[in-house]
């Protein structure tokens, strides 16, 4: 049955969220945009204790056995982290991006062993904040992942890496600040292309593993990004995630296993960009409002002002975009493959993101363009959007093979 | 709770829609809109589908199946995914009869609704498009003056489809000036009403197999009780946003059946040795159609799901119907380009759903679900 | 010196040539689209007699030996041509595709010998009308003319073609209701790819050649288009236009000839579409000016009107897309090598015709859509624009290539 | 006749501002947009081009050159090229000074003139843009009303470049309520008028080399000989066309420059085993900003030509400026999408045009050609 309502769960947990992020994000956004590179600490710690709490739970749960017969409500783990995501980068996307944990908590989390989440977890129930990187891109591997050159080689009871990631989300945080760590994609047969391909998780401060510099930014300034190099970086054996064989050259199934966890990730950024998009058309209304400003629904264009139009275009595309998104989700929710719909929201939102935050810049005319308000910096923000996990230009390849039932070979 | 899924009797009814489409209209939609017929066999056999007495109370003589718009939605979709003109003519009486549920007087619904459950279809029809460039429902230019036991109606309507042959045409017109879009209200208006003018066929550039007329009104005098609801009156904003969101509903088919003609064409189609589908250009063009098609139908759904639950919707209705109306063209479009030359000759249905898919913009009030 | 005034002389013909538009095209301008097939008789005689006087001006001129010392005024018959041809296509443009000649014609003139022109070009200066049509299409070569099947083998004294053609402009008028011609593109060696491919000039009337369909189209209906079969249609030696010899495989020489007239024709198709657009927006500022709908120029979004904004942008995207057509042709004029700025003008002015088009009908309602106004046909037939003589993305592909210097295997 | 060619002294005038562009204003952009802050010697060595002078009539110590607003748009384009907020610098007393030379009473031009004249740069600068989301040359709530021998001038305009250090600023003010955008003049302010406040200085998105400030008037009391003018006062809607076009020209320029570096960056950049530029989703984004920049630029030019032949250029002047605007936005977001990641990167320049680019929608009155 056709449902647009979200639980009373997800939308008490929006309003809580929705709480925080006006209070502590939004007074510190500038702050931490300004100031590039200085970490948020008081926002920091108090999600820290939050997600201490919350991670403890989660890890009792899953070292518990599983009780049977018991009924289960139905899932709503995707829809509720789309809305929680939505909130915070409403608040703000820097300091969203901030938050302790990671991609690499949660790549561990989903394919990780029980003795590696005994290792690698438990440190997110207790201490000081922790962040868990993925590092993925290299210089001249983006969007192509199989033309990944960072090196593991085995050598008696350690893995030795060696390469240079780049654009690593939290990297500095996660090896260097805080006793984290990072997830990293290395080949392990550079003759086996995509199939030689691993993910390692290296301890923060491990010997041979390096930060080497800090990204300055368009936006997300809050939000460390960091190239970290790995010279003869040793790390015990069992820090693979997944089996270590390496599948012959035309399979691609561990790799698909690895690429798989966008589906998951893509409808959150997409969640994401739609937060800063909704932070946008709100201060766009209420400006309205105060001056006002009228925004009729149903009247001629004739009649109709020109920003008239350009509101409802905004808002349209940016409910298009949402509503791709939570059924990404939802599809999710109930383990349905969703990488179609994945690839669609992300696409979706990165354009809708990029045409409300540009048009609402222009439409408060010189103070949109002002670093006075925080409008000129969703704009800035919300770009990254469409561009990190998969740019929308990869995300219409993927729709686009999907939807032809192409393979990688027959559209490139 | 959030969901995605069709109802058991959702997807019953998509299903059977979606074989008639196939079977029944696909097959014909060509030659009526080249001959600017429909064959009355087809009539009846839509009319077989039963679907507009299906909501009909069973005290009138329908199924009493509760009305959805959601339902509608996704039904209208299937529809127009099998023809745009062929669905209007199918839909005709429900632009009189669902009106009728949700606000005729218990006189008014006895007269007309039985009419609508019988055995073969009858037409009806709603007048409220004008020919005016600018026209809107606050500005609506067609006046009903009360004048002691009657209402005297006139003004210029256009767009009324099945005009000529309508047992009772339901029009819009104000009935007080300064009351903008709340003093407009409908009227249920007999075949040959005196003052009622039904001119030639219009002659449009898309919708061609659909009988749409020009309807003049004349001191057109009614009595006071053909005003929907009588006293009471209608709400007709909410009719148009139930309006709104059935055109948006029919984009997304037009859309979709847009969308997968040029899909299937790019596969099949060869040129400098491979596939078109195979090159990015028309790849990413055809990848964005499939995201605008979900995208628009994601946002009609959500827009009758408010109506359903009785949410405001002025909104959410209108920005569907403006969304819907935006990405058909787009979507029609490219699925010419597409097919390139082809798509500009009349043995591929693309360039039908264009001159179709041109008019979304235009149609207020069309149809109804 | 930048300068955007036409020639006096140019101005003339332009303003002359709109009378005979706006008197005698306007009002024939509906009578043929719902007619579609009928020829417009009248139409076609009257642009005849003006044609063969104008034809035997040039015939003589070209046949006399050229004087030498005598100081020639710049070239500007590409910019002239463009000019008529947009004012034409203000009045109709499937009249305007309808009037005798052709590109059969202009390719004899460009290419063929003094003997192929007396033989072929000395009709269009006298008796009934004439056309000369160009057949490249074929059923599964589109865009991609190297895939051209049709054959032309030498038997003795004859090249003996086989094949069939598609969308063959006024080729019914060519080569079965008039003593003309078909240029017919056939290769004469599959195996040497693009450079076997000749053009030859089939007379009307010629045993074998049969037109099988008459296409009925969204728009310019006034204009044939049809289907021409050769079933061992035998012609001349002599009526291969160019060198009957085949380039080795690479050499795409020949070819590049045989294109090259593309770079003449794309801005006369652009300047077409121009022509449609400017009626279309002609059209709805005159109906603005009746109903006191004002476009006011230079005012806030605030207090502009939806309508306002949209009127705006086609009069700059029309205006955008004739100047780039200016700019080719006066380049062709020129002799300078206008090969990106022809594909940059014909994808510029298709997709400002549709836009333009496409908006006007919308601008006028229910009036739009109704077959009452020419608006919903100049739709029709302004698409055509998009699709002819390179669809959008052939251009696209042409421009990308040369932005890039890349060859055609770089960029696919 | 129809000519795309420049002349002689135009093509000089372009390279020598290219040669100046890339050898003195690309090597110390991004230090300072990062810095906020344009080096002396680099104001030094843009004086010495001499650009600005070349125009004035040697009876004021100018070179005497005929100004061309065509030459204005080739030069306005080239030094956006190199970097807008260098090029706004360069060129921020013309805002002052080509207003003087257009419409200035002799004392005025005699008064001010030669200052602009001199070895060494002199500020100067317009204040025309109020803020306010709705501005627009019509509303202007800037007021001058004439009070004895004086004017008046109380309101709040902002992205007023070098303010702080302006020698004189020419203000833009409303002197008759009733007389809409027709009433609008414009006056010369010196600086330390009292009543004329210099705020702090702004923070924008971009721009940010440049200082720009908020300027406040309240009873800031000017002499009547201070009107641009004099008695018969200025067009304003004519300088503001200048304006236009010299906006249009810059936004040629910033997408000239992301077209370029975007092409360059496609075909280096290997994925997939091919250089991105290789692939059409990619090419054909390449092709279109190519595309713009010229459709763009000769709609620059028309609308600067046209100005020079005294024709009526309105319409031009502000389509060229509207249509520039939504094109160097998207060709510069583009060029950030082709990109990719590294984009978003300081390292790589598209950032900092994609953030100047944003602001042209908003940028009236800032340069004049």
């Amino acid at each position: 049955m056709i449902d647009f309502e979200i639980s009373e769960n997800i939308a008490n947990m929006k309003n809580m969220v929705h709480m925080l992020a006006e209070n502590m994000m939004r007074p510190a956004a500038r702050k931490y945009d300004e100031e590039e590179h200085q970490k948020p600490l008081d926002f920091i710690n108090m999600m820290w204790e939050d997600s201490k709490r919350r991670n403890r739970a989660r890890f009792e749960a899953s070292t518990k056995p599983k009780q049977e017969g018991k009924p289960e409500k139905p899932a709503e783990n995707s829809v509720m982290f789309a809305n929680v995501i939505e909130e915070l980068s409403w608040g703000d996307c820097g300091l969203y991006l901030c938050i302790p944990g990671g991609l690499g908590v949660a790549a561990v989390e989903a394919v990780g062993t029980s003795d590696q989440k005994e290792r690698f977890l438990r440190r997110f129930t207790e201490g000081e904040p922790k962040w868990g990187a993925m590092a993925i891109t290299e210089a001249n591997a983006g969007s192509d992942t199989a033309a990944i050159t960072a090196t593991a080689a085995r050598d008696g009871d350690h893995w030795v890496l060696n390469g240079e990631k780049i654009f690593v989300t939290s990297g500095k945080a996660a090896v260097q600040d805080s006793e984290g760590f990072v997830v990293v994609w290395a080949t392990l047969d550079r003759s086996a292309g995509r199939a030689g391909i691993k993910s390692f998780i290296v301890e923060h401060g491990t010997p041979g593993m390096t930060v080497t510099k800090l990204e300055k930014k368009l936006g997300i300034r809050a939000s460390d990004t960091c190239t970290i190099v790995f010279e003869d970086c040793r790390i015990p054996l069992d820090n693979i995630l997944g089996s270590s064989e390496v599948q012959k050259k035309d399979s691609t199934s561990g790799f698909k296993g690895v690429m798989a966890t966008f589906d998951a990730t893509r409808p959150m950024v997409a969640a994401s960009a739609i937060g800063i998009g909704r932070a946008a058309i709100d201060f766009v209304k209420e400006e309205f409002e105060k001056q006002g400003v009228q925004i009729r629904y149903g009247i001629s264009p004739y009649r109709m002002t020109a920003v008239e139009r350009d509101v409802q275009q905004m808002e349209a595309n940016l409910q298009a975009a949402r509503l791709l998104t939570w059924r990404a989700c939802w599809m999710m929710d109930r383990r349905m493959r969703n990488n179609l719909e994945a690839s669609m929201a992300k696409a979706k939102a990165g354009l809708a993101i990029t045409l409300v935050t540009q048009k609402a810049v222009e439409l408060m005319g010189p103070l949109g363009y002002s670093r006075e308000l925080l409008l000129e910096k969703w704009m800035r923000d919300g770009k990254i959007n469409d561009l990190f996990e998969g740019t929308g230009q990869i995300n219409m390849l993927i729709i686009a093979r999907r939807i032809l039932e192409y393979t990688r070979e027959q559209l490139k | 709770m959030l969901s995605f899924e069709l109802s058991d009797d959702q997807r019953m009814i998509y299903e059977t829609v979606r074989k008639f489409a196939l079977n029944e209209m696909r097959p014909i939609y060509r030659e009526c809109d080249e001959g600017g017929k429909i064959p009355p066999e087809f009539i009846s056999k839509a009319w077989e589908l039963f679907l507009i007495p299906n909501n009909v109370p069973e005290a009138y003589g329908g199924v009493g199946e509760p009305r959805s718009a959601v339902t509608g939605a996704i039904l209208a979709e299937e529809l127009a995914y099998g023809d745009f003109s062929l669905a209007v003519c199918m839909l005709c009486p429900a632009s009189v009869v669902y009106p009728l549920i949700e606000f005729g007087t218990e006189d008014q619904k006895q007269k007309y609704l039985p009419l609508f459950c019988e055995e073969s279809f009858k037409p009806a029809s709603a007048a409220f498009m004008e020919p005016r460039i600018d026209f809107d429902l606050p500005s609506m230019q067609t006046k009903a003056a009360a004048e002691g036991g009657s209402y005297v109606i006139n003004g210029e309507k256009c767009l009324v489809p099945l005009a000529a042959d309508a047992e009772v045409i339901l029009v819009y017109a104000q009935t007080d000036a300064s009351a903008d879009a709340k003093g407009v209200q409908a009227f249920l208006v007999d075949k040959g009403t005196a003052g009622m003018e039904i001119s030639e066929r219009e002659k449009n550039m898309g919708l061609k197999a659909l009988d749409t007329r020009k309807v003049i009104f004349k001191d057109c005098r009614v009595p006071k009780e053909s005003r929907l609801g009588g006293e009471a009156g209608c709400n007709v904003s909410k009719l148009l946003n139930y309006s709104f969101v059935g055109l948006a509903a029919m984009a997304v088919g037009v859309s979709k059946a847009a969308f997968e003609y040029a899909r299937d064409y790019a596969k099949e189609r060869v040129a400098f040795g491979e596939p078109i589908a195979s090159r990015q250009a028309i790849a990413f063009m055809l990848a964005e159609m499939a995201i605008e098609v979900d995208a628009t139908r994601l946002l009609t759904w959500e827009a009758a799901w408010r109506l359903d639950k009785g949410l405001e919707s002025d909104r959410e209705a209108y920005l569907a119907k403006q969304y819907a109306a935006e990405k058909v063209l787009m979507i029609t479009d490219r699925a010419v380009q597409v097919l390139g030359g082809h798509g500009y000759i009349r043995e591929h249905p693309v360039e039908l759903w264009l001159r179709n898919g041109r008019g979304f913009a235009t149609f207020d009030g069309l149809v109804t679900i």
